[in-house]
C-alpha cells in the first residue's frame, strides 16, 4: 500500500488504493459514501480511490483494498467477482447483500428459479442463479454490516486500516445501542423488534425512529433466538412477522430456515 | 432536617424562576405505551407545564445525568509524533433535578459509595454529582416496586429537598443551604400541626401501596450456597444477553472503553460506554478467553455483585428495589423472582 | 451572584494521592527508549518517563502493573517487569495478543506512551525476607516475576534459596534467555523445561509440576515453614501447582499468584476484572492462594 | 460525413447500475448503435409474491438506493389504495417533503457529481475537489442540507425508517423544522450559482420529437399520485397505467421496455416540466426561462437544465409546506390499518421520471401479484431512439470517435439512468 507520507504515533499511515465495485444490490451502501458531504475531503486524504463506477469515469486493475457492494446471482458475476479478489490484498464486503445476500436471497426461498424468472419475464431467457452473499464464492476479509451501511462506521473502518489498527465489531445486540439513545422500546408500544438479537452498531437506528429492528446487521453473537421467539410470541406477534423479519436481509437465514420448516410442518 | 410547606402554586413559581436561569432536568411524558399508559422519561425542561410531577417511573433512570451513556473521558491532540491529552469532566454548569423519586436519589447515595469513595474517586462523576441539585419527589409505588425489601424506600440524604405533596401544599424537608436560599424566593410557610398530620397520612398511604417483596435475610450466604445452582441455568436459557437491564439499572455503573482516531487523525478520543455484565464479552479477555463464556454465569454474575459482593464492601446491595430491570426485561426476568427462586432450592 | 443562582463547584484537582479525583485519568509520558525482540510474539519495551520528577517519584513493588495507553489505539495492563529499583524507567514484556498489543509491536523507539500506575497489589517481598523462595512461572507469567527475581538479585543476602521453575511450551518461547546465565551467577536456582521439545532441546520436557515435584522432593519435611511460593501462568498451572504445593503443606497465605482479568480502569471502577465482587485491579493481581479459594470463580 | 466509427462503452459510468454504449458506423452507414441494459435482475416482483403488506415498502425501497425514499412512498400509497386507505393531510405534507428533498439530493448528486465533470472535462468530480473546491463545496452544502431534512423526516437518507403505511412512525420535532427552513431559504444563493454555473456550460444542440409522460399537475406541480398524462395528448387514471406502459421485452436488455403513441417515450424532469410547465413556482419558471426552456422542449440534454429548474421548484415549495407544518397543530402520525383484498396502484414521480407500484392483495393482506415499473425503464426504448439519432445525424459532421463517444454518454447520462433500478 502507498505509503501516505503521515505518520500515527511514528507509525507510517498507508494511502490505500481502493476500488468500489458491485453486484445486484441498489448501490444504497456506495451512495452513503457519496452522502459523505461533511467528511468526503477527509476520506479522500486517507484513501485513494481508484475505481468508483457510480461516481468516476476510468478504472484501474490496480488497488488494496476493494470494497464490494451487492449479492451474486449469475455466472458471470463469479467471475467479475474472482477477478476482485486476485487484484485486491483486502476485500470488504460492503452492506447486507455482500454479507448476507440481501433482499435479493427473498427470492432463494421459492426454491424454484424457473417459476421466479416466469413470474417475472415470462417465457424470456434470462439468467439467474441462488442468490449468494460474497462469502460464499471468495475469502472475505472484513464485513461491514447494514442496508445501508453507516458512514461512519466504513470511516471508522478506513481510518483503522490507514494506520493499521485492529477492526472490531460489536458484539452485543441492537438493545444495548437503543437504551443508551433512551429510546421506547418498540415491544412497549406494541411493536416487534428483532433488537434483541440483532448485532449492534447502526446506533439503533430503526428503532430510533419508533420503528422495529429488521435484523439488516445479521445476528449478535451467541443470539437468543429461542428466547426471541418466544417473547415474540407471547407477545401476539404472529410466526408468520417473526419470518417476515428473519428472512429479510439474510442473516438469519439458519434460523428462518428453520422456522419456515417448521411452520410448514405445522400447516402443510 | 428544616421543614417548610409549600403552595403548589409556589411550586411553580420556584421552577419558573430557577428554569430562568438554570438548566432544569425533570419527568416529562414522552408517549404512550400500548395499553394507553403514559410513558416517562428525564429530560430538560423549560416550562413547568411540561413536567409531570406525578410520573410513575421513567423506564430510563437518573443515572445518564450523572453516568452518561457515552462520554469521552480523554481527547488527545495529535501532534506530529506527540501529543497531549485532555482530560474534561463534561460538566460546565451547575443543573437543577426537579422531581426525582427516592429509589432514584438513594440509587445514587449507593453509587457515591463506588464512585466518589477512598480509592480513585471518580471526577467526570463527581463533577455532576456535586453540581447537580437535586429537588425529590415521594412517588405512588408500583406493583414492581420492592424498594422497601431493600431500604432505598425513603431518601435520607443525597437531596437538596424533599417535596411530599400533602394536597394542597406540598411538604418540604430541606437538607441543603442552596434550598434553604430557594425557598426565600418563594412564598413558604412553617408546618403548622395539621400538616404534620397530613404528611404521616400520605406516608402511611404510600407504605400501604408496597405489595412486592424480597426476602434478603441471610441472602449473601444463600448466594454463596447457590453458587452451583440449576436455577441459574433455567435463567441463563431465557436471558437474551442484551444489556436492557443494565442500562435501565440506576446503579449499575461498569462500562467499557474505545479507542478511536478521527478521519483527519488529528484528534484521538477515549470514549467510555456504560456496558453489562450479561453481555457477551464483558469477561473476555485477548485470544479470546472468555471468564464467563455461558449466559446463565453472566447473569449470575450480576446478581452476585449486587446483592453479594456490593453487600460485603458497603453494608447494602447494589440494587434500590426499582423494578426497572424487571419491567423493562423482554424475557421477564425479574429481581423478586430470580431471589425467591435461588432461595427456595434450600 | 444573584439569590438562587447555584455556585458552580469545581472538582478538586489539587494533591496527587490515590484519593484525588485528578489521579483517576492521570498519565505519565514516557518515551520508549528500546525494543528488544525476545521471541516471535513478545517485545520487551524499555520505557522512560519524560518528567524527571515523576520518574523519580514512580515507584512500585514487584506484581504491579501500569495501564500503558496509545491514543486513539488503546489502553490495556501489563505488568512491570524491571527491578523496583529503577523507578521511572519501565520495562515491559508485552505479547502480541491484540489490538494495542499488535499496534505496539510496530511503533518504534522514541514512541511516547501514556502510563497510569503502578496499579494494584505486589507481591510482599519483605515479608519474605530469611526465606527460601520458589518463583514458579508458566509463559508470559515470567514477565511479573522478573521483577520478583531483580528484587530478589538486589537484596540476594535476605533470602535463603531462591528458585525459579519455569515452563514454556516450545524451547523458541522462552523469555529473557540472555540473563539466565546472570541470574544464575547469583546463586538463583533456574529449572527450565519445555512441553514440545524439538531438536536442539537437552533439558527436561514436561510440565512445571514435574519439576516442582523433584525440587519439593529434595527440600526436608519442613521445607513449608521457611518456603514462600510466587506462582504466575496460566490458570490451569496454578491451579496444578498449588494444589501441589498445599500438599505438602506450605501454608496457603504463603503462597502468591497473580490473577488476570480484563480490565479497562484499573482502578476500581469498570468492574470488568470482577471476581464476585472482588476488584482484581485494586485487592489484586497479587492474592495469596487462600483468599483465592474464597473467590467464586477465580480459577 | 464520417465514414468509420466504433465506440464501445461496456460500463458507463457516473451512472447508477450497469449499462453499455455501442456505436458502428462502416462506410457512412450505422450498422449499429445500441442502449444495452446489463445489470442483473433481482425479481423484486416475485419475491414480494406471498408477502404480507408490511413487508412491501421495507423491501421494495431496496429497489433503489438513490431514490428509496421514492419507491418506499410509490409502495406505501398503492398498498394504501389497495386498502382505501386516504393519507391526513398532515402526512402528505410530510410526505411531499420528503419527496422534495430526495428530488434534490438526487438532482445535485447528478447535476455535478455525475453531469458537471463532462461539461468541465473532468473524468469525476474528484479532481474538481482540487480544481474547484468552492462548486464542490456548494454541491456538497446542498445535498447535506437535504439529507439532513431526510434525516429528520424521514429517519434516515437511504431507506427511510419512519415511513410506514398509514403514515409516520413518528413526527418530526418543529423546532427541527423550523431550523431546515432558514436553511432552505438560505440555499437560494446556491441555486442562483449553480444557475450561473450551468448557464456556462455548452449544452449539445440536438433535438428528436418524441413523447413525455408524467404525472398530471392539477393545483400544483405534481410528485404523488394523481392522473397520468402524455405529451402527446393521452391521460389516464393512476390505476391504468397498464395502458400508459405497455411494457415489453427487448433481447438486448434485462430491462422491459415501454412504449404509448410512439414507438417510445421520455419520462424524467423534462417530461414533468414539458407537461406541467405552469405550475412551476415563479422563481423555477424564472430559471427555466434563463435557458429558453420551455415547454415542449425534445432535447433531452435539456433534463440536466429540467432538474435545475426542479431543484428551485422543491426548495421553494419545501419552505411553503414547513410553514403550513409549523401552523398546524400535530395529530396523530399514523392511521390504524385494515387490510382487505384488492389491488392498489402508487405512482409517484421520483427524480428519473413516473414510478409505479402495483399491488394485488388477498383478504389477508398477502400480495397475490406485484408490478413496478420504474422510469429507466421507460426511458430505455427512447434513450435507443436517440442513441440512434445521434450516430446518424453527428456521424456525418467530422467528428472524432472520442466526441460522438462523449456526446453518446453524455445523452445517456441526462436521462440521469438508474439501471439497477430498472433491472429490479
Ligand atoms: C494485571 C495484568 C497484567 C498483565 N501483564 C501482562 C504482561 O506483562 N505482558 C503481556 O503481554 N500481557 C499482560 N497482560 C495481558 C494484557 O493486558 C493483554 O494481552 C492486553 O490487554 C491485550 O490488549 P490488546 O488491546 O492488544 O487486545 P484486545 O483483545 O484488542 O483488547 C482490547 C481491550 O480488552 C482488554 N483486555 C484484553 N485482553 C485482556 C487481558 N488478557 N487482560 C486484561 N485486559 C484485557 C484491554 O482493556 C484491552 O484494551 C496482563 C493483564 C493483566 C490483567
Ligand atoms: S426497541 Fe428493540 S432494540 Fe430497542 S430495546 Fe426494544 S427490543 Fe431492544
Ligand atoms: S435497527 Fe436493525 S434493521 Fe435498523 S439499521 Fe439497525 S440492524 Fe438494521
Ligand atoms: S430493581 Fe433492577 S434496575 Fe432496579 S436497582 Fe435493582 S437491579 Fe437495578
Amino acid at each position: 500500500m502507498l505509503n501516505s507520507g503521515r505518520t500515527y504515533l511514528g507509525v507510517p499511515v498507508s494511502r490505500p488504493k481502493v476500488g468500489f465495485f458491485d453486484f445486484s444490490s441498489c448501490e444504497g451502501c456506495q451512495l452513503q459514501m457519496v452522502n459523505n458531504e461533511s467528511t468526503l475531503l477527509d476520506f479522500l486524504a486517507l484513501v485513494q480511490i481508484v475505481n468508483f463506477r457510480e461516481a468516476m469515469t476510468g478504472e484501474s486493475d490496480d488497488y488494496d483494498i476493494a470494497f464490494v457492494e451487492g449479492s451474486i446471482t449469475r455466472p458471470d458475476e463469479v467471475d467479475r467477482l474472482q477477478a476482485i479478489r486476485s487484484r485486491a490484498k483486502v476485500l470488504v464486503a460492503l452492506g447486507s447483500c455482500a454479507c448476507f445476500g440481501g433482499v435479493n436471497q427473498l427470492k432463494n426461498r421459492f426454491r424454484d428459479l424457473p417459476w421466479v424468472k416466469e413470474t417475472v419475464y415470462g417465457g424470456a431467457a434470462v439468467e439467474t442463479d441462488v442468490v449468494r452473499p460474497l462469502h460464499d464464492v471468495v475469502t472475505v476479509d472484513l464485513m461491514i454490516y447494514g442496508c445501508p451501511v453507516r458512514k461512519e462506521e466504513v470511516e471508522k473502518v478506513v481510518t483503522n486500516i490507514a494506520i493499521g489498527k485492529e477492526i472490531a465489531y460489536p458484539k452485543y445486540p441492537v438493545c444495548m445501542e437503543c437504551k443508551a439513545n433512551e429510546n421506547i422500546c418498540l415491544f412497549d408500544l406494541g411493536e416487534a423488534c428483532l433488537g434483541p438479537v440483532t448485532r449492534a452498531g447502526c446506533g439503533a437506528w430503526c428503532p430510533g425512529s419508533r420503528a422495529g429492528c429488521w435484523g439488516c446487521r445479521g445476528p449478535a453473537d451467541d443470539p437468543n433466538m429461542e428466547q426471541m421467539k418466544r417473547l415474540m410470541q407471547e407477545r401476539g406477534i404472529s410466526e408468520e412477522m417473526i419470518l417476515d423479519r428473519l428472512e429479510c436481509f439474510g442473516g438469519f437465514c439458519e434460523f428462518s430456515d428453520a422456522l419456515r420448516a417448521e411452520m410448514s410442518k405445522e400447516n402443510p | 432536617m428544616l421543614f417548610k410547606v409549600i403552595a403548589k402554586e409556589e411550586l411553580k413559581r420556584l421552577f419558573e424562576l430557577l428554569a430562568s436561569s438554570h438548566t432544569v432536568v425533570g419527568p416529562v411524558k414522552t408517549g404512550r405505551d400500548r395499553t394507553g399508559l403514559p410513558l416517562y422519561a428525564f429530560d430538560e425542561v423549560e416550562r413547568f407545564e411540561d413536567l409531570s410531577l406525578d410520573y410513575a417511573m421513567t423506564k430510563i433512570p437518573a443515572k445518564r445525568f450523572f453516568l452518561p451513556y457515552r462520554e469521552d473521558m480523554a481527547v488527545f491532540e495529535m501532534r506530529k509524533d506527540d501529543w497531549n491529552k485532555k482530560v474534561d469532566y463534561n460538566m460546565d454548569r451547575p443543573r437543577i433535578f426537579f422531581g426525582m423519586h427516592p429509589c432514584d436519589i438513594n440509587a445514587l447515595n449507593r453509587l457515591d459509595k463506588v464512585l466518589m469513595g477512598e480509592t480513585y474517586p471518580m471526577p467526570y462523576y463527581i463533577a455532576k454529582r456535586q453540581n447537580t441539585v437535586i429537588i425529590g419527589i415521594d412517588c405512588t409505588p408500583r406493583p414492581y416496586c420492592f424498594c422497601r425489601s431493600m431500604a432505598a424506600d425513603t431518601a435520607l440524604h443525597g437531596f437538596d429537598m424533599f417535596l411530599t405533596d400533602i394536597g394542597e401544599r406540598y411538604f418540604a424537608e430541606i437538607l441543603s443551604d442552596t434550598a434553604f436560599n430557594f425557598l426565600r424566593l418563594i412564598k413558604t410557610a412553617e408546618p403548622a400541626g395539621e400538616d404534620h398530620v397530613l404528611y404521616k397520612k400520605a406516608a402511611a398511604a404510600r407504605n400501604e401501596r408496597f405489595v412486592t417483596q424480597v426476602d434478603t435475610t441471610d441472602l449473601m450466604k444463600i448466594l454463596d450456597m447457590e453458587f452451583q445452582s440449576d436455577v441459574w441455568k433455567q435463567w441463563g436459557d431465557k436471558c437474551l444477553s442484551c444489556g436492557t437491564c443494565s442500562n435501565v439499572c440506576p446503579t449499575c455503573y461498569c462500562y467499557s472503553v474505545e479507542a478511536t482516531v478521527d478521519l483527519k487523525l488529528t484528534t484521538a478520543r477515549k470514549t467510555k460506554m456504560l456496558y453489562s455484565c450479561n453481555l457477551i464479552d464483558f469477561a473476555e479477555v485477548a485470544g479470546a478467553h472468555n471468564f464467563r463464556p455461558e449466559r446463565h454465569i453472566r447473569l449470575k454474575y450480576r446478581y452476585y455483585h449486587k446483592h453479594r459482593g456490593f453487600v460485603e464492601a458497603y453494608e447494602e446491595s447494589l440494587c434500590v428495589g426499582c423494578g426497572r430491570c424487571g419491567e423493562s426485561c423482554l424475557a421477564g426476568i425479574t429481581v423478586p423472582e430470580v431471589i425467591a427462586s435461588v432461595r427456595s432450592t434450600l | 451572584m444573584s439569590e438562587g443562582m447555584v455556585e458552580f463547584r469545581p472538582v478538586n484537582n489539587k494533591g496527587l494521592g490515590k484519593n484525588a479525583p485528578s489521579a483517576f485519568e492521570r498519565t505519565f509520558k514516557a518515551e520508549i527508549t528500546s525494543i528488544h525482540q525476545l521471541t516471535s510474539m513478545e517485545n520487551l519495551y524499555r520505557m522512560q518517563i519524560i518528567d524527571p520528577s515523576e520518574r523519580k517519584g514512580f515507584s512500585f513493588e514487584p506484581g504491579q502493573f501500569v495501564m500503558l495507553e496509545l491514543p486513539g489505539i488503546g489502553e490495556a495492563p501489563f505488568s512491570i517487569t524491571s527491578s523496583p529499583l529503577r523507578h521511572g524507567d519501565i520495562e515491559l514484556c508485552i505479547r502480541k495478543a491484540g489490538s494495542l498489543t499488535n499496534f505496539l509491536s510496530r511503533v518504534g523507539r522514541g514512541t511516547r506512551v501514556g502510563i497510569r500506575g503502578p496499579l494494584g497489589t505486589g507481591f510482599p517481598m519483605e515479608k519474605m525476607h530469611g526465606n527460601d523462595i520458589l518463583l514458579i512461572a508458566g509463559g508470559l507469567g515470567l514477565a511479573p516475576l522478573r521483577a520478583c527475581i531483580s528484587y530478589a538479585q538486589d537484596n540476594r543476602s535476605r533470602f535463603h534459596n531462591v528458585d525459579i521453575v519455569y515452563g514454556a511450551k516450545e524451547p523458541s518461547q522462552f523469555l529473557f534467555t540472555y540473563q539466565y546465565d546472570w541470574w544464575r551467577a547469583d546463586d538463583i536456582g533456574l529449572h527450565i523445561t519445555v512441553e514440545k521439545p524439538d531438536d536442539s532441546w537437552k533439558g527436561p520436557v514436561g510440565m512445571t509440576t514435574g519439576i516442582l515435584d523433584q525440587i519439593l522432593a529434595s527440600r526436608g519435611s519442613s521445607f513449608h515453614e521457611n518456603t514462600y511460593a510466587i506462582v504466575c501462568g496460566p490458570p490451569v498451572m496454578f491451579k496444578f501447582v498449588c494444589s501441589m504445593l498445599t500438599q505438602k503443606n506450605l501454608p496457603m497465605q504463603k503462597m502468591f499468584v497473580s490473577l488476570e482479568r480484563r480490565m479497562q480502569c484499573g482502578m476500581g471502577k469498570c468492574c470488568r476484572c470482577n471476581v464476585g465482587s472482588t476488584y482484581i485491579c485494586l485487592k489484586g493481581p497479587v492474592f495469596d492462594y487462600w483468599t483465592v479459594m474464597n473467590l467464586k470463580e477465580a480459577i | 460525413m464520417k465514414v468509420n466509427c466504433n465506440v464501445n462503452v461496456h460500463h458507463l459510468s457516473r451512472v447508477e447500475g450497469h449499462g453499455a454504449i455501442g456505436i458502428t458506423i462502416r462506410d457512412g452507414k450505422v450498422e449499429r448503435a445500441s442502449w444495452e441494459v446489463i445489470e442483473t435482475p433481482r425479481f423484486f416482483e416475485a419475491i414480494l409474491s406471498g408477502k404480507r403488506w408490511e413487508n412491501a415498502p421495507v423491501i421494495t425501497g431496496r429497489i433503489c438506493g438513490i431514490c428509496s425514499i421514492g419507491h418506499t412512498l410509490a409502495s406505501i400509497r398503492a398498498v394504501e389504495n389497495a386498502f382505501a386507505i386516504t393519507p391526513t393531510e398532515q402526512t402528505g405534507n410530510l410526505r411531499l417533503l420528503l419527496k422534495h428533498m430526495e428530488t434534490l439530493q438526487s438532482h445535485v448528486l447528478h447535476l455535478y457529481f455525475l453531469a458537471a465533470p463532462d461539461f468541465l472535462g473532468a473524468g469525476s468530480v474528484f479532481p474538481l475537489i482540487e480544481s474547484a473546491p468552492d462548486v464542490v463545496a456548494r454541491a456538497a452544502r446542498m445535498k447535506l442540507l437535504a439529507n439532513d431534512v431526510c434525516d429528520c423526516v424521514g429517519g434516515r437518507r437511504l431507506h427511510p425508517t419512519r415511513t410506514v403505511v398509514g403514515g409516520f412512525t413518528m413526527l418530526p420535532e418543529k423546532k427541527e423544522l423550523s431550523r431546515f427552513r432558514e436553511r432552505l431559504i438560505a440555499a437560494s444563493a446556491d441555486l442562483t450559482q449553480t444557475a450561473e454555473l450551468f448557464t456556462t456550460f455548452k449544452i449539445p444542440d440536438f433535438a428528436r420529437e418524441t413523447e413525455f409522460v408524467s404525472l398530471k399537475g392539477e393545483g400544483a406541480y405534481p410528485f404523488i399520485g394523481g392522473r397520468l398524462i402524455s405529451s402527446d395528448g393521452v391521460e389516464k387514471e393512476e390505476h391504468e397505467y397498464r395502458g400508459m406502459t405497455n411494457e415489453f421485452l427487448v433481447s438486448q436488455s434485462t430491462s422491459k421496455w415501454a412504449r404509448l403513441s410512439r414507438e417510445s417515450y421520455a419520462v424524467g424532469a423534462l417530461a414533468r416540466l414539458n407537461n406541467n410547465f405552469a405550475h412551476l413556482h415563479p422563481a423555477a419558471a424564472e430559471v427555466a426561462s434563463l435557458f429558453h426552456l420551455k415547454p415542449v422542449c425534445h432535447n433531452p440534454y435539456m433534463n440536466n437544465i429540467a432538474q435545475l429548474v426542479e431543484c428551485v421548484h422543491v426548495v421553494k415549495d419545501a419552505v411553503r409546506i414547513i410553514d403550513s407544518l409549523l401552523d398546524a397543530q400535530w395529530e396523530e402520525p399514523k392511521q390504524e390499518i385494515t387490510p382487505r383484498a384488492g389491488r392498489g396502484v402508487g405512482a409517484v414521480e421520483v427524480p428519473r421520471g413516473i414510478l409505479y407500484h402495483c399491488y394485488e392483495f388477498d383478504d389477508s393482506g398477502h400480495v397475490v401479484k406485484a408490478d413496478c415499473v420504474i422510469p429507466t425503464g421507460q426511458n430505455h426504448a427512447n434513450i435507443q431512439l436517440d442513441l440512434e439519432y445521434l450516430a446518424s445525424r453527428y456521424a456525418s459532421e467530422g467528428m472524432t470517435d472520442r466526441d460522438i463517444s462523449l456526446l453518446a454518454q453524455m445523452l445517456v447520462r441526462s436521462y440521469d439512468p438508474c439501471i439497477s433500478c430498472s433491472v429490479h
